[in-house]
């Protein structure tokens, strides 16, 4: 994406079903959030603007889940508007929490929600992003790290990759300085197979990571189940574990007893 | 040099080495381990503690008496001081078609490593065989300055196996100052003995006694003692035994309980990998390199032509063992391995590196 | 007459813009006189009530969270006061003046958010508050630095922005030192002095006329301006605790929404939110906090949803200084943590989220498996209040035209700030003329 | 104590020397040969064979070999094939564009030691970039070696690289030049098929030959190994060894193979010390 004076690039923000944290992160950049703004031509971001500028778009990023029928056509004007499609957080990269609905049965779960269940149209799944379109670049998260967001973005006004490795969060854990809480309090941790990004932000307060960056590049999810088993960690509580905000995601979907619905 | 120190006189010691504008670093209680940190003085260190350490586990116990060394090796190893997870390599500003490289002058605060054990003393003499030819600047500058003061082992963890390396229990080469904290019954004192000018000069300044033959059989008794409960041993042929069994089925079966998660290379003391970062600034005008610390764990690490050469994680166990055992020698001139235990201990899941060599060497499993 | 009366016209937004999260709205006029409003809540339902159930007593904190970015603490501080309630934890002493702390900060980020970047453009006819930077740099620059205090605050305490991690049910994982709280002061000094500039910006806009009737309602505590727990009061005359919530409101499900509506039981239409919590608790300001209101005429009689703007700004300016005390007192607590003893039972958790009242209950069995949850978020509460007022409004500015009467319809929406993401929605103006 | 030749010129073993992109040529589709010259500072000059560390500002830095040299001024070749972010930055920098430069760094192709052996140059693909400066040599000092034979081989004909090149020294009577490529339309009048198939064509006294091989590792375990078994000795066959690289120094650890340092111990290798290590995957 080269900009040459006057040509800003335009950068959209797009949402589908999510909880909107991760374009919050964008708002939540105080420091850089002026600049960016400077050096990039917001033309889409509904959180933050009224204004609505016509594509097509140099950075789409792209928030949420595809729940319904309509975000599922929705998702490809977004794609065919943009050059560079970065999808951001557990919703838009794994299906986040509401895809807990891809192993259950929605019509129990329309009707302990809401009286009227007919009146809603949904998908009976929740999907990642990379499902229905070609996506760019995955940046992890629930919620995204602001300084991976603005690594992205950086990254992308630079044309270069991003600084945003795929290794676990024991690789930061320690290079925080922290001790293994696995180890020396026999706290379950998520740690191990857990992508990078939060900084350990966990295990720095004394707590076991709870995967909200989804899968690390090759995660050994069946030996860290023999361990957390081992430590004491009843089934249900493994399973537990693996199935939240990245539950959908490869392999922690079929970790534990709750097996992907036939 | 020797003398006989106080709790006093240790207290001074460190005094001193603060007053001379280093920073002290030492044993500390956190988060429920025993780590390491800058300290203020000796009450922060973890009087009274110790550990018990094995494969994937570790979990502080009290001493009966204020042991200031009562433990074994700290949770996290010494590296980070010389050797920081994160260094600014260069910055260039770029400004109308000209560029200016700004290289960050080292920020040489001068430290003092105090109550180091000798494993970590070997590995950095290790470290030195890495980062002193060509000499890594911030290191070079850190390293320049450090002084050191070691620490005697007296209860060896259940993941040591310094003896089989030939790194400890007593310390024998790199320090300044070297401690063998000594009980008389509830006479509590140290046995203290510089090996450089600085040591002794520093040693000059404190209050103490002429050791006495006594002293000296307790120190060495107290050695004799530790040497016989490592926790660990490690066979020194076996390396050699297993350096080709590329294809032993025992990776494939480490590689099973292997995460991939690096947690063994980042605690290790000797192990130096790192990774190159260019991060820019919104306006592309300002550009920074930074080295963080990196691992043949992770995937990225040996990536070539569009995938990792080493994908597997059995290749990435093997790479990492065989370098730390076998291939070192032929780069260093000695083994990657001090026998510190550390890896073993913060495993999450206790992988063994003595007991996988031990399988390695003893069963030449098949075609290699 | 010659004038013959337009057929129909209609307007639609496809999304209504800086709101947080998404959702549209239908005006029908027929004959010159508003036919019907409806507030379009169709953002896809999230079923976060429908996954708690088997899920431990423990993971609600985690979980709800996850409903809104914005106010993630409100759902933590309400799910964590419902399930100690259901266990018969009493969370007191410092952990609770430390969630109150966090909550602080969250009040501060969500409405220094809510004020510059959502509403205050809407005064200057502009569309964000990166177009207000280019009129008024210094207030927006003076809106990020606050804004970042109050992230800062969540972070200290919290350990992450959004959705922190270090909340747990009896308290967190990990309390800060007395040290890391004293050294955060000066930040929240400088906060307290910038809050203290928003209260005089926006106390002297000009607000449009509009006046209305709900029943207004919100927590009450004996001493505090209430944020963490309360009885439930309102200006119609309630006054319960919040295990008797369900006794007295109840939600139904419309047709045109995936929000459900609260009512309370045989009333009708309430409001929660700033407006309310002012109006029933401005004498549980902080000194600062009340002289400002003065100094601006803001006065406990307020019915006018505009001025909810300077509302907020007071309530920014009084948890600043309420955080401050808060830091003064610290004391380090022995345990970060109350341990619970699983049993079964039902609890309930109301607290006063940035945009109002925030309900969860909980029904755990005896091995703490959650078996019914229920959230009723202020948004949802909400809705029918928004649906009178836009109802209000038009009727008002009837003669404007569409566009004009559009935009207008959108202020009247954020002043309520919904978060649409709460009842997990999104917005849409139609309006259609017969 | 460190011995530290940087130590000198006040600059760390890891900050680049500016040069300028003097020019710049099109080889094929994804690859590009640019000249650079230092602006102020001037590296040591590299042996053919040895590589240097291009920095393009804000990207990353990569390891790139010797292509050329220039005519004395310090100026540098490299021909650089554009497969991710830091090649494309170089490959599409312009002419005056500032780089970062370090180096020169590794063993190279040593021809010193190969005085009166044949010499046999096996390329492949890209290979032929850092065999051009040893052929250049070679040709510079034809009075040193036996026979002089290119053999070179690419996917197609419009993958073949530096053609004029290759042409002008197709025409030399001292050079044996044998180009071969994996597939060609009806007008290619070469040869096709892998390289190795070249090899036993090859007019050398294989016992008193010295190769120098570069192309893709499985191209060069291929001809390594057949003219081992055509009796070159194994320490007079070299290869160019390829692994990721952080920093050219040894400290990044990235480039082990087996006990080797690609960057400082390599990347040019006698086969017989790359034999076994070639054999095991994933090493
Ligand atoms: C000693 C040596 C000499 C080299 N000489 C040349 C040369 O003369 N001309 C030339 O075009 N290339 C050469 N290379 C390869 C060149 O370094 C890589 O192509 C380059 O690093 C890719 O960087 P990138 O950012 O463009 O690609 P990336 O975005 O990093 O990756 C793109 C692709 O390149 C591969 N790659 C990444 N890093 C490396 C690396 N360090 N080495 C090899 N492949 C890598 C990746 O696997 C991926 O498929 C040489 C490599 C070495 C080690
Ligand atoms: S605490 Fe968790 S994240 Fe940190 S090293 Fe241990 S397992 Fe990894
Ligand atoms: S390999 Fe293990 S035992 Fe050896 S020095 Fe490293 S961490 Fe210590
Ligand atoms: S050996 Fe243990 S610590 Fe090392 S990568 Fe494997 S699982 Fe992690």
């Amino acid at each position: 994406m080269n900009s040459g004076a006057g040509s800003r690039p335009k950068l959209a923000v797009w949402k589908f079903a999510s909880c909107d944290g991760c374009q919050l992160t964008l708002l939540d950049c105080e420091d850089e959030l002026l600049e960016v703004a400077g050096r990039v031509e917001i033309a889409h971001f509904l959180e933050a603007s009224s204004a609505r500028l016509a594509g097509p778009y140099d950075l789409s990023l792209v928030e949420g889940s595809i729940t319904t029928a309509h975000d599922v056509d929705r998702i490809q004007e977004v794609r065919a508007e943009s050059k560079s499609l970065v999808t951001i957080g557990a919703c838009s990269t794994a299906g986040g929490i509401q895809a807990l609905r891809n192993f259950s049965d929605l019509d129990e779960l329309l009707s302990v929600v809401y009286a009227t269940p007919s009146f809603l149209s949904t998908l009976d799944t929740s999907t990642p992003i990379s499902d229905h379109v070609p996506v760019d670049f995955e940046l992890r998260g629930c919620p995204i790290d602001k300084r991976q967001l603005l690594e992205v973005i950086g990254a992308f006004l630079a044309g270069r990759k991003p600084n945003v490795p795929d290794h676990c969060v024991c690789v930061e854990c320690k290079a925080r300085g922290n001790p293994c809480v696995l180890v020396a309090h026999g706290t379950p941790c998520l740690g191990p197979v857990t992508h990078a990004g939060c900084g350990a932000l966990c295990p720095a307060f004394n707590r076991g990571c709870y995967g909200c960056f989804g899968p690390m590049e090759s995660p050994n999810v069946e030996s860290l189940i023999c361990a957390l088993t081992e430590m004491g960690m009843p089934p249900e509580d493994v399973d537990r574990v693996f199935h939240t905000f990245n539950a959908w995601s490869e392999p922690f979907r079929h970790a534990g007893r709750r097996e992907e619905r036939p | 040099m020797a003398m006989m120190l106080s709790l006093d006189a240790v207290a001074a010691l460190v005094d001193h080495l603060r007053n001379d504008g280093r920073k002290v670093i030492g044993p500390v209680l956190r988060n429920a381990t025993i780590s390491l940190d800058e300290i203020d003085g000796v009450d922060d260190l973890p009087a009274g503690w110790t550990e018990h350490q094995d494969g994937g586990s570790y979990r502080l116990e009290r001493l009966d008496r204020p042991e200031l060394f009562g433990h074994a090796t700290p949770a996290l190893p010494w590296k980070s001081w010389l050797y920081p997870p994160r260094t600014m390599l260069m910055r260039a500003n770029r400004d109308n078609g000209s560029v200016t490289i700004e290289k960050p002058t080292p920020g040489a605060e001068p430290f003092a490593f105090f109550g180091i054990r000798s494993c970590d003393v070997h590995a950095l003499d290790i470290l030195d065989r890495v980062f002193l030819d060509p000499a890594d600047p911030t290191y070079t500058a850190r390293r320049e300055k450090l002084f050191v003061v070691a620490a005697t082992c007296a209860r060896p963890g259940g993941t040591c196996f310094c003896v089989s390396m030939g790194t400890g229990p007593a310390p024998s080469i790199g320090y300044d100052i070297a401690l063998t904290e000594l009980w008389a019954g509830d006479r509590h004192e140290f046995l203290a003995r510089a090996a450089t000018d600085r040591g002794r000069a520093l040693l000059g300044r404190l209050e103490g006694r002429a050791p006495t033959e006594a002293d000296l059989a307790a120190a060495d008794h107290l050695v004799g003692n530790a040497t016989q409960n490592m926790g660990r041993q490690l066979d020194p042929t076996h390396p050699t035994a297993a350096a080709e069994r590329y294809e032993h089925p025992q990776w494939e079966a480490v590689a099973r309980r292997c995460l991939a998660c690096a947690n063994c290379t980042m605690v290790c003391p000797t192990c130096f990998c790192s990774t190159t970062e260019d991060t820019t600034d919104l306006s592309g005008a300002v550009s920074e390199r930074w080295r963080r610390w990196d691992s043949c764990f992770a995937l990225d690490f040996s990536f070539l032509a569009g995938a990792p050469v080493r994908s597997s994680t059995k290749s990435r166990y093997r790479q990492w063992l065989l370098h730390k055992l076998v291939t070192w020698h032929d780069q260093f001139g000695t083994s990657g391995c001090v026998g510190c235990g550390r890896c073993i201990t913060w495993c999450p899941v206790g992988i063994d590196l003595t007991a996988e060599m031990t399988a390695l060497a003893l069963d030449p499993g098949g075609p290699s | 007459m010659t004038h013959k009366a337009k057929p129909s016209r209609t307007l639609a937004t496809s999304e209504l813009a800086r709101v947080e999260g998404e959702g549209a709205m239908r005006v029908e006029i027929r004959h010159g006189r508003v036919d019907e409003v409806q507030l379009n809540i169709y953002e896809p339902p999230r079923f976060f009530e429908g996954f708690l159930r088997g899920r431990r007593y423990s993971e609600p904190p985690d979980i709800t969270a996850r409903i809104c970015g914005i106010c993630p603490v409100a759902y933590q501080m309400s799910a964590c006061r419902a399930i100690e309630d259901a266990l018969g934890l009493q969370v007191n002493g410092q952990l609770r003046e430390l969630r109150r702390l966090l909550y602080c900060g969250e009040w501060i980020e969500s409405h220094v958010l809510h004020i510059h970047f959502l509403h205050l453009p809407d005064f200057f006819g502009l569309d964000s508050a990166v177009d207000l930077a280019g009129i008024n740099r210094p207030a927006v620059e003076r809106a990020l630095a606050l804004k970042k205090i109050g992230n800062e605050l969540i972070e200290l305490i919290g350990g992450r922005a959004i959705h922190p991690i270090n909340v747990r049910v009896g308290g967190f994982y990990k309390v800060p030192t007395r040290r890391e709280l004293v050294a955060f002061r000066p930040k929240l000094e400088h906060a307290r002095e910038m809050a203290a500039e928003v209260v005089e910006l926006v106390g002297g806009l000009d607000f449009p006329e509009l006046e209305v009737e709900h029943e207004m309602v919100a927590l009450r505590h004996p001493r505090e301006y209430a944020i963490l727990d309360g009885r439930i009061t309102s200006d119609g005359g309630l006054d319960i605790t919040e295990q008797e919530y369900p006794e007295h409101f109840v939600e139904e499900h419309v047709e045109h929404s995936t929000a459900l509506h609260s009512q309370i039981r045989a009333r009708g239409t309430y409001l929660v939110g700033p407006l309310a919590r002012y109006r029933l608790n401005s004498d549980r300001l902080t000194t600062v906090a009340a002289d400002a209101a003065g100094a601006v005429g803001l006065t406990s009689d307020c019915r006018n949803p505009f001025r909810s703007i300077v509302v907020r700004a007071v309530e920014t300016l009084d948890v600043i200084e309420v955080g401050l005390a808060i830091v003064d007192a610290y004391d380090e607590p022995d345990r970060p943590h109350l341990e619970a003893t699983i049993g079964a039972g039902t609890g309930h958790g109301a607290t006063e989220a940035p945009r109002g009242l925030l309900y969860h209950r909980y029904t755990l069995s005896d091995d703490g498996v959650i078996a019914d949850a229920v959230i009723i978020p202020p948004t949802s509460q909400n809705q029918a209040a928004i649906e009178d007022d836009l109802a209000r409004y038009v009727q008002a500015n009837i003669g404007l035209d569409d566009e004009d009467l559009r935009k207008g319809a959108e202020v009247t929406i954020r002043n309520h700030d919904p978060c649409i993401s709460c009842a997990t929605h999104f917005l849409d103006l139609t309006v259609v003329r017969t | 104590m460190p011995a530290d030749s940087d130590e000198s010129t006040g600059r760390g073993p890891m900050t680049p020397v500016l040069y300028r992109v003097e020019a710049r040529h099109q080889e094929l589709a994804d690859t590009v040969t640019i000249r650079i010259a230092p602006v102020t500072e001037r590296l040591t000059d590299p042996e053919p064979g040895q590589f240097e560390m291009l920095l393009a500002f804000g990207v990353g830095e990569i390891p790139i070999s010797i292509s050329g040299l220039g005519d004395g001024g310090g100026e540098l070749e490299h021909t650089i094939r554009s497969v991710g972010a830091v090649t494309k930055a170089l490959c599409t920098s312009a002419v005056g564009d500032l780089i970062g430069v370090r180096g020169p760094y590794g063993v190279g192709w040593d021809l010193d030691r190969a005085t009166g052996h044949d010499l046999l140059i096996v390329a492949g693909g890209l290979g032929l970039a850092p065999l051009r400066p040893a052929m250049l040599e070679a040709l510079a000092n034809r009075h040193r070696f036996g026979r002089l034979v290119l053999l070179v081989g690419a996917r197609d004909p419009g993958s073949l690289m530096f053609v004029e090149e290759l042409e002008r020294w197709r025409g030399r009577f001292d050079i044996d030049v044998a180009v071969t490529v994996d597939a060609a339309p009806p007008s290619w009048r070469g040869d096709v098929g892998v390289v190795t198939k070249l090899l036993s064509r090859a007019p050398v006294n294989f016992g008193n030959t010295t190769a120098v091989v570069c192309g893709p590792e499985v191209m060069m375990r291929f001809v390594a190994a057949g003219l081992a078994d055509r009796g070159v000795p194994p320490g007079q066959i070299r290869l160019s060894m390829e692994r990721n690289m952080r920093c050219a120094i040894g400290h990044c650890g990235h480039c082990q193979l087996g006990p080797e340092f690609v960057c400082k111990d390599g990347p040019v290798f006698p086969w017989d010390r790359m034999e076994k290590l070639m054999l095991v995957r994933e090493r």
